[in-house]
């Protein structure tokens, strides 16, 4: 892996700047070059919200990324928003308690976890963002999980300690809830 | 037999607003009472810079976009030019009070014949929930992170209080959005205010008490509460000036 | 320039007072009632460029004016209106700066005028005229560019031109373009469906890079359609001579003068200097192996000259800001200095 | 007859409705809407009397309520 | 850039909440109280940068921060401060327009940074930051350069370089020049005669354009001592490419990738914009016959470039304003296909 | 025995104030009101855009010329970096009520510490006699030809009226120039709004009516009989605020 | 006793100091000073009260009284 | 006569506007090109104030004077400040109330009135600058009194009829009470 590069998108209050947040923090953790990047919609409220990373082990070019290797997908908007961009062969993580579990193309490989519902069940649905990570992590071993517990730590110790226990367990819930589904790509199938 | 439905000037629209946003309240209203008066096809709005930037995506009238905080000089130009058409703004309380102190005091002492709809949430929406000249002395926003009051930044402009001592004004009201009570009320000050204006009388200006729960960082239902128990004994509902 | 305006059917004025313009807005005052039209004296030159931007979206032919200071203030605004793609006429009387300056003649906000001293890509269509009589002439064809590319045109003064008298000629407006009917103005949706007048682009996604390529679409072809300038024995001149507004006119008499004395001296002088008459330069320094920029400030046409010019021929300024201004003997001795000494390398590229 | 109709794909969840029908006969629902939001349901099919309050705070105009009482839409 | 800020000595910031830069105005509002320092959320742009105008006469180092519609507003401002030569630092971290536009990354205010948006002939010292380490250390520098030289500095932002998240390393503040003492500040006049600070200046007649020459010494003096620019193998290269801010960080990764394929390709990206580092260029146009420039805006820099190399090759241009960036790829076809090209007459006058 | 004479901080230095100019008394009365409070040494003062731009030509004190309608912003600025020092504008009407409405509204609602001098002619006189914002009805000007109030320009805005509703305030009064009496008058007030500064009390503001008989084109004894007769009633003198 | 000065070169003769003077002891001067304008003058050398009206309403500090009465320059 | 360049200069509220106007009208009845310039001191009030007006048979290049051919001089200040600007060999018309009748240079030719004490006399100082045109006209025959009687009424009867005969009264005084000096230029002397 030279470099890889991550989008995450969802409405705005889905929290998709902090999973871009402790992605990057946890790069941070490993000494892994980390570029991250959030868009907002009109100055701050409603419309689609995406951040991105870029994890590489040299100098990092562009901050920006129009084709991810990977994303996290957190509602259906965004899904139909981004679903073309990722890369041929990409990854797309999806919550299915929001976006259904059906992809437009072949070529993809897909990670499944019901965020949304695990999060409600966890108590509060806000964490369905970090549950999201934890299945990421889980199936593609990106980064350590330690990284990430870490980075989860870090961000929320500064804001406000006290959620940090249910953080955790959201991205515990998400690593074992989730699953793997690998497509035959395809593009190659045709090739 | 009543029906209590969307007003047809309403586009059927999702709009962009977060749940519990009282601008959701405050558009309805203002659809209601343009259609109950007949006036869509006459009517031009302004959408200020602020969280109802978007408000023409939701109305369906004539409306500019203006700079923020100078909605006042651009609907006195569009006025002037066509002072047979009904011209309202509709603007938040860091577009009105803030940025647009200047235009807003000079449009309301000139007397301009429009109707000004101000949302009052004691906050800046749409950049995140930074102090807005109407937040309250202790309040905590991203930029008073110790509550308003402690670093010199005074207490909140009450705009009603400020217009009242202007010749120009003809009406002034403050209403809320926070029970239905206040809501039926507010619709009958926001009528009067845009009949003010088919009348020919001058400035008039509805003040809206209306709730921001994101950037209270509230629930919608607490959101509620922070208007009638912390707003609304700082800024007392009533009419301020009527001639 | 007010009693241009009125006649060319400018019906709405907004400004603010700031000497050396007040001539204006207190003309103003009291013409444009009589004339059926709307004159406001703003509360500052924020508000005025605002109630500009809403009369032109109402479909008034409008215009505001204003001085230096007050010119740096409506910025905001100028970009606003350019991005909605309104008509309306801006004057700028300028004075010495930067800060409050003084009130003499000036050519400072050159580049604020033409490179955009708001923010974003756009362009004003601007003129800069040299005698009473041409900023009479011009203020009338600013309102036809303007309405006719729906794009703000903005008049830069000397400042002087506020303080001369001259005789002018007042001759009745002739419109020099068809304009077409205003289809995007607010009158009220009677009829139709709704309009929107907005500068905040967000749908689609690169809806606001669309709408910067339409409006360089525009620019170019305001371009291709545009352009100014007064020119002065350029054929066979071996020294060109340039300036605008009245320092093109003192630069002039000094060329005449040189002439006089069988110098091979031209003289060009932009009357739009947005766009820039190109091609003129292109032309001139065919036969030119120099040239000269006279200004009032510190440098700044010279930039587009050498850049319409691809800095063929070495190019020398002579100019200062803040109430300076060329006399005609100045101008002639620098003609002879230049003329006396040999051309670098004529033709080729010099440093 | 009063008939209460929610429009749930507008709606943002925010309990508003819930809140201040004075019959307390309004909920969120367990289910929820294509944006990932609680909306509002019924506890009692005939409790509601129209009265209209739901309608009126709803930020996003996702509830219609016809109401057996005087004049329709709220007007003044 | 906040703590930056703070760690060299800032000490008063006013500002006016816009995207995207709100998280400056936030950090301020907790961490100057912190640090014995004053932080005021002004009521509109225009009153934070006169705040500042006030803040500087009074002797401390102070700072503001906005994006493009809030810095159109302070151009009087800005013109006000350089005339009276207070020191600040003024942050733009500019997002797409003209108008509101929207808040994506954008570089369209180039030229109203660079050719001052505001009236009157006056340099601000402009940086440019393409990553958040320079951002942090180059904030540092300003506060230096801004006292050192009594001239406001500009901070030209990117919008995307506040939405962006890098690993910084924390340096404390170390003063690069040595800054005189302010005996120009206003601190009442005890034991002194009393002193004032001004911009109006009639006296004598010729005050004002004495002033200008002043300022102009200043800013040739400028000029000749600061310059900074990034290059990468410009040596050898055939085709140099250049872009400032992020757009040059893309630019480098886009040669890179050139170079490894083998193209004779090398990059500038300038730091500071004004002054220009004309000689950077000028050295690279020696073994180059190309320039390509890469903006997110309708070419403003590019004039620069042009200026610098006195049109010495054919220099191309690759961007668009609204929101669009450049991606590795296309720069890297763009850089094929010139490379493929032959120069039209390599090293002579091209139009 | 008591000696009336030109009182130290006042340079020796004709000014360019026309013939009977009320801000040749205005300065007279700051000024002495420094001497005798013995601040001169630790006093900034604002010069505004306005006739009384050259300020810093009369003051034997610390100055900062700002730009239009700015100073209380610029005032601002400096009390917050040197809280110990004595900081004044000195405003006219078009610069304090039009172009800085917002400053000042603002700064007296943030309750700065500063000292403001208004001085209201109701006219702008450095410009050659344009309506002010504070032109009474029926006034004529170079641009109001036929009086005030005849195309929309409101009434004049009156400024203790409007500041008194600002939570931040602290003293509000309005003053004269145009007899002995009102001249001592107002120098009391301004030696209060100077004393509430040393004393931290916050926002103090002095309005001052004053006479400006160019650009009314009235001679001085005319302008003063217009001060008496035409302002004061529209101006009411008195405290408006004081706590 | 008391004691009226005028620094004419400093008056612009807008006669308020004559307007004001309750002893009606002023007028303004038929000869010009440098700048071409009248400046007062005392009509009766002993009927100066040194009430000190002239120079409180004098916008030149063109005047200068010295008063038999209380507290010197008119201190509050 | 291919050019002349007149400067007026007094203090704010002499009227030297009103000057240059009357003559640049005089001029446009005589058909000859004229251009006028007024400039002010800040922005309008106090300092010295001055005008020029160029008069041409031909095309005039510069609308700026530097070096008057003949300048009106109201007061003191504006004598000390522009009488070094004066053409060699040019004209100097002093307000002999206000500037005296002293000289520093010898080259120059004079014209004195008395102007203030004149329009005093008849009733109003603020005609002293009517009084030098009379003044100016008589002694250079620049224009005709005619065309200068006719400006001036076209100029006061747009603003204010009443004020015309006062004026005229003024116009005429001023020619009969000056007087004409001419010095032997002191430059031409020496050489
Ligand atoms: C000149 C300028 N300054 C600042 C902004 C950024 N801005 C956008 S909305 C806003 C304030 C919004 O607050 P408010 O007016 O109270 O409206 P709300 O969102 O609360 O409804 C600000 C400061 C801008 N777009 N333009
Ligand atoms: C931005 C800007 N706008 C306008 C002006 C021009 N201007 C100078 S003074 C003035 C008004 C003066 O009136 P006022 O404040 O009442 O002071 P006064 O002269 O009456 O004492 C104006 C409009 C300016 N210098 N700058
Ligand atoms: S931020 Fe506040 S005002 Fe803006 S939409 Fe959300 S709740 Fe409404
Ligand atoms: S109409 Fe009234 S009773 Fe029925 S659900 Fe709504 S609030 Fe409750
Ligand atoms: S008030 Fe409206 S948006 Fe809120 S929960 Fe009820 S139906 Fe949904
Ligand atoms: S114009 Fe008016 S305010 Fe200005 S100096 Fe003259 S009299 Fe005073
Ligand atoms: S001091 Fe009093 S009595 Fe004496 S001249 Fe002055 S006003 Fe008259
Ligand atoms: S009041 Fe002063 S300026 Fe006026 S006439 Fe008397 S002495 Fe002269
Ligand atoms: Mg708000
Ligand atoms: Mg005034």
């Amino acid at each position: 892996m030279k470099e890889t590069k991550i989008l995450i998108a969802g409405a705005g209050g889905q929290g998709v700047v902090v999973v871009g947040n402790i992605l990057s923090r946890a790069c941070v953790i490993e000494r892994k070059n980390v570029v991250g990047m959030v868009a907002y919609g009109a100055e701050m409220r409603g419309g689609t919200a995406y951040a991105t990373v870029i994890l590489s082990e040299e100098e990092i070019g562009s901050p920006f990324v129009e084709h991810p290797d990977m994303a996290i997908i957190l509602n259906r908007p965004s899904l139909d928003k981004f679903e073309p961009d990722i890369l041929p062969g990409g990854m797309a993580l999806l919550n299915t308690s929001l976006t259904g579990s059906m992809l437009k193309r072949g070529d993809l490989q897909r990670i499944d976890v019901a965020a949304t519902q695990i999060a409600h069940d966890l108590g509060n649905v806000k964490v369905a963002n970090i549950v999201t990570i934890g299945a990421l992590i889980e199936h593609t071993k990106l980064l350590s999980m330690a990284s990430v517990e870490q980075g989860l730590s870090d961000l929320f110790s500064s804001k406000n300690p006290k959620l940090v226990p249910l953080n955790i367990k959201a991205l515990r819930a998400g690593a074992e809830q989730s699953r793997y589904i690998s497509l035959r790509p395809a593009v190659s199938t045709r090739s | 037999m009543a029906v209590f439905k969307r007003t047809p000037i309403l586009k059927d629209q999702l709009t962009h607003y977060c749940p519990g946003c009282g601008h959701g309240i405050a558009h309805r209203l203002v659809a209601e009472v343009i259609d109950e008066l007949g006036i869509r096809e006459r009517t031009i709005g302004t959408a200020p810079v602020g969280c109802a930037v978007l408000l023409y995506n939701y109305f369906n009238c004539d409306v500019i976009e203006c700079a923020h905080g100078r909605s006042p000089a651009v609907a006195t130009g569009i006025k002037r030019v066509q002072p047979d058409k009904i011209v309202f703004t509709y603007q938040g309380d860091g577009d009105l009070a803030a940025i647009g102190t200047a235009e807003t005091i000079h449009a309301a002492n000139r007397g301009e014949n429009i109707t000004v709809i101000f949302v009052n949430n004691a906050i800046y929406g749409m950049t995140g929930g930074q102090m807005a000249p109407t937040t309250m002395l202790g309040q905590v926003t991203t930029t008073t992170q110790h509550g308003r009051g402690g670093q010199g930044e005074g207490p909140p402009i009450k705009v009603c209080e400020l217009l009242s001592t202007l010749g120009g004004v003809c009406y002034l009201e403050r209403t809320a959005v926070s029970t239905p009570k206040d809501v039926m009320n507010a619709k009958r000050a926001i009528k009067k205010a845009f009949q003010n204006q088919i009348d020919g009388k001058g400035f008039s200006l509805v003040e809206v008490l209306s709730m921001c729960p994101t950037d209270w960082k509230l629930s919608p239902a607490q959101s509620v509460d922070f208007v009638n128990e912390k707003m609304k004994p700082v800024f007392p509902l009533g009419v301020y000036k009527d001639q | 320039m007010a009693e241009a305006a009125i006649q060319a059917g400018c019906r709405f004025f907004a400004g603010y007072p700031i000497t050396p313009q007040n001539e204006v807005p207190e003309y103003m005052s009291w013409r444009m009632p009589q004339a059926g039209g709307v004159f406001i004296q703003a509360e500052s030159e924020v508000a005025a460029i605002n109630m500009i931007f809403g009369a032109s979206a109402a479909g008034a032919r409008c215009m505001t004016s204003s001085s230096s200071p007050g010119i740096s203030l409506k910025q905001e605004g100028i970009s606003y209106i350019a991005a909605a793609e309104l008509p309306c006429v801006i004057a700028n009387m300028q004075r010495g700066g930067p800060g409050l300056g003084n009130i003499r003649a000036s050519q400072g906000d050159y580049f604020q005028a033409v490179k955009s001293g708001g923010h974003g890509d756009y362009h004003l269509i601007v003129v800069a005229p040299a005698t009473l009589q041409e900023l009479y002439t011009l203020t009338m064809n600013a309102f036809d560019w303007a309405d006719y590319y729906r794009n703000p045109v903005m008049i830069l003064g000397d400042g002087i031109l506020g303080q001369m008298a001259e005789p002018v000629e007042i001759l009745p407006y002739q419109p020099i373009l068809e304009i077409p009917e205003k289809d995007y103005i607010l009158t009220g949706c009677r009829g139709r469906l709704s309009r929107v007048i907005k500068t905040l682009i967000l749908d689609p996604a690169d809806g606001l890079v669309r709408h910067n390529e339409h409006l360089q679409e525009k620019y170019k072809r305001i371009e291709s359609e545009i352009s100014l300038c007064e020119e002065y024995q350029t054929a066979d001149a071996e020294l060109v001579v340039t300036g605008f507004g009245v320092t093109g006119r003192i630069a002039k008499a000094a060329v005449r003068k040189a002439r006089k004395k069988g110098l091979a001296v031209g003289w060009i002088r932009p009357i739009t200097l947005w766009p820039f008459p190109k091609q003129a330069y292109q032309e001139a320094v065919r036969a030119a192996s120099k040239m000269l920029v006279v200004e009032m400030n510190h440098g700044q046409m010279i930039e587009d000259v050498k850049l319409a010019t691809e800095c063929a021929v070495p190019t020398e300024f002579m100019g200062k800001g803040g109430g300076w201004y060329p006399d005609e003997k100045s101008i002639l001795d620098k003609i002879e200095s230049m003329i006396k000494q040999p051309a670098a390398a004529a033709k080729g590229r010099v440093s | 007859m009063t008939k209460i109709r929610f429009e749930t794909h507008r709606c943002k969840g925010c309990g508003l409705c819930v809140l201040f029908c004075p019959r307390k006969n309004l909920r969120l629902s367990d289910s929820l809407n294509e944006q990932g939001l609680s909306y509002p349901e019924e506890i009692d099919p005939d409790g509601c009397t129209g009265c209209g309050l739901c309608f009126r705070m709803c930020p996003d105009t996702a509830i219609e309520v016809q109401s057996p009482k005087k004049d329709n839409q709220d007007k003044q």
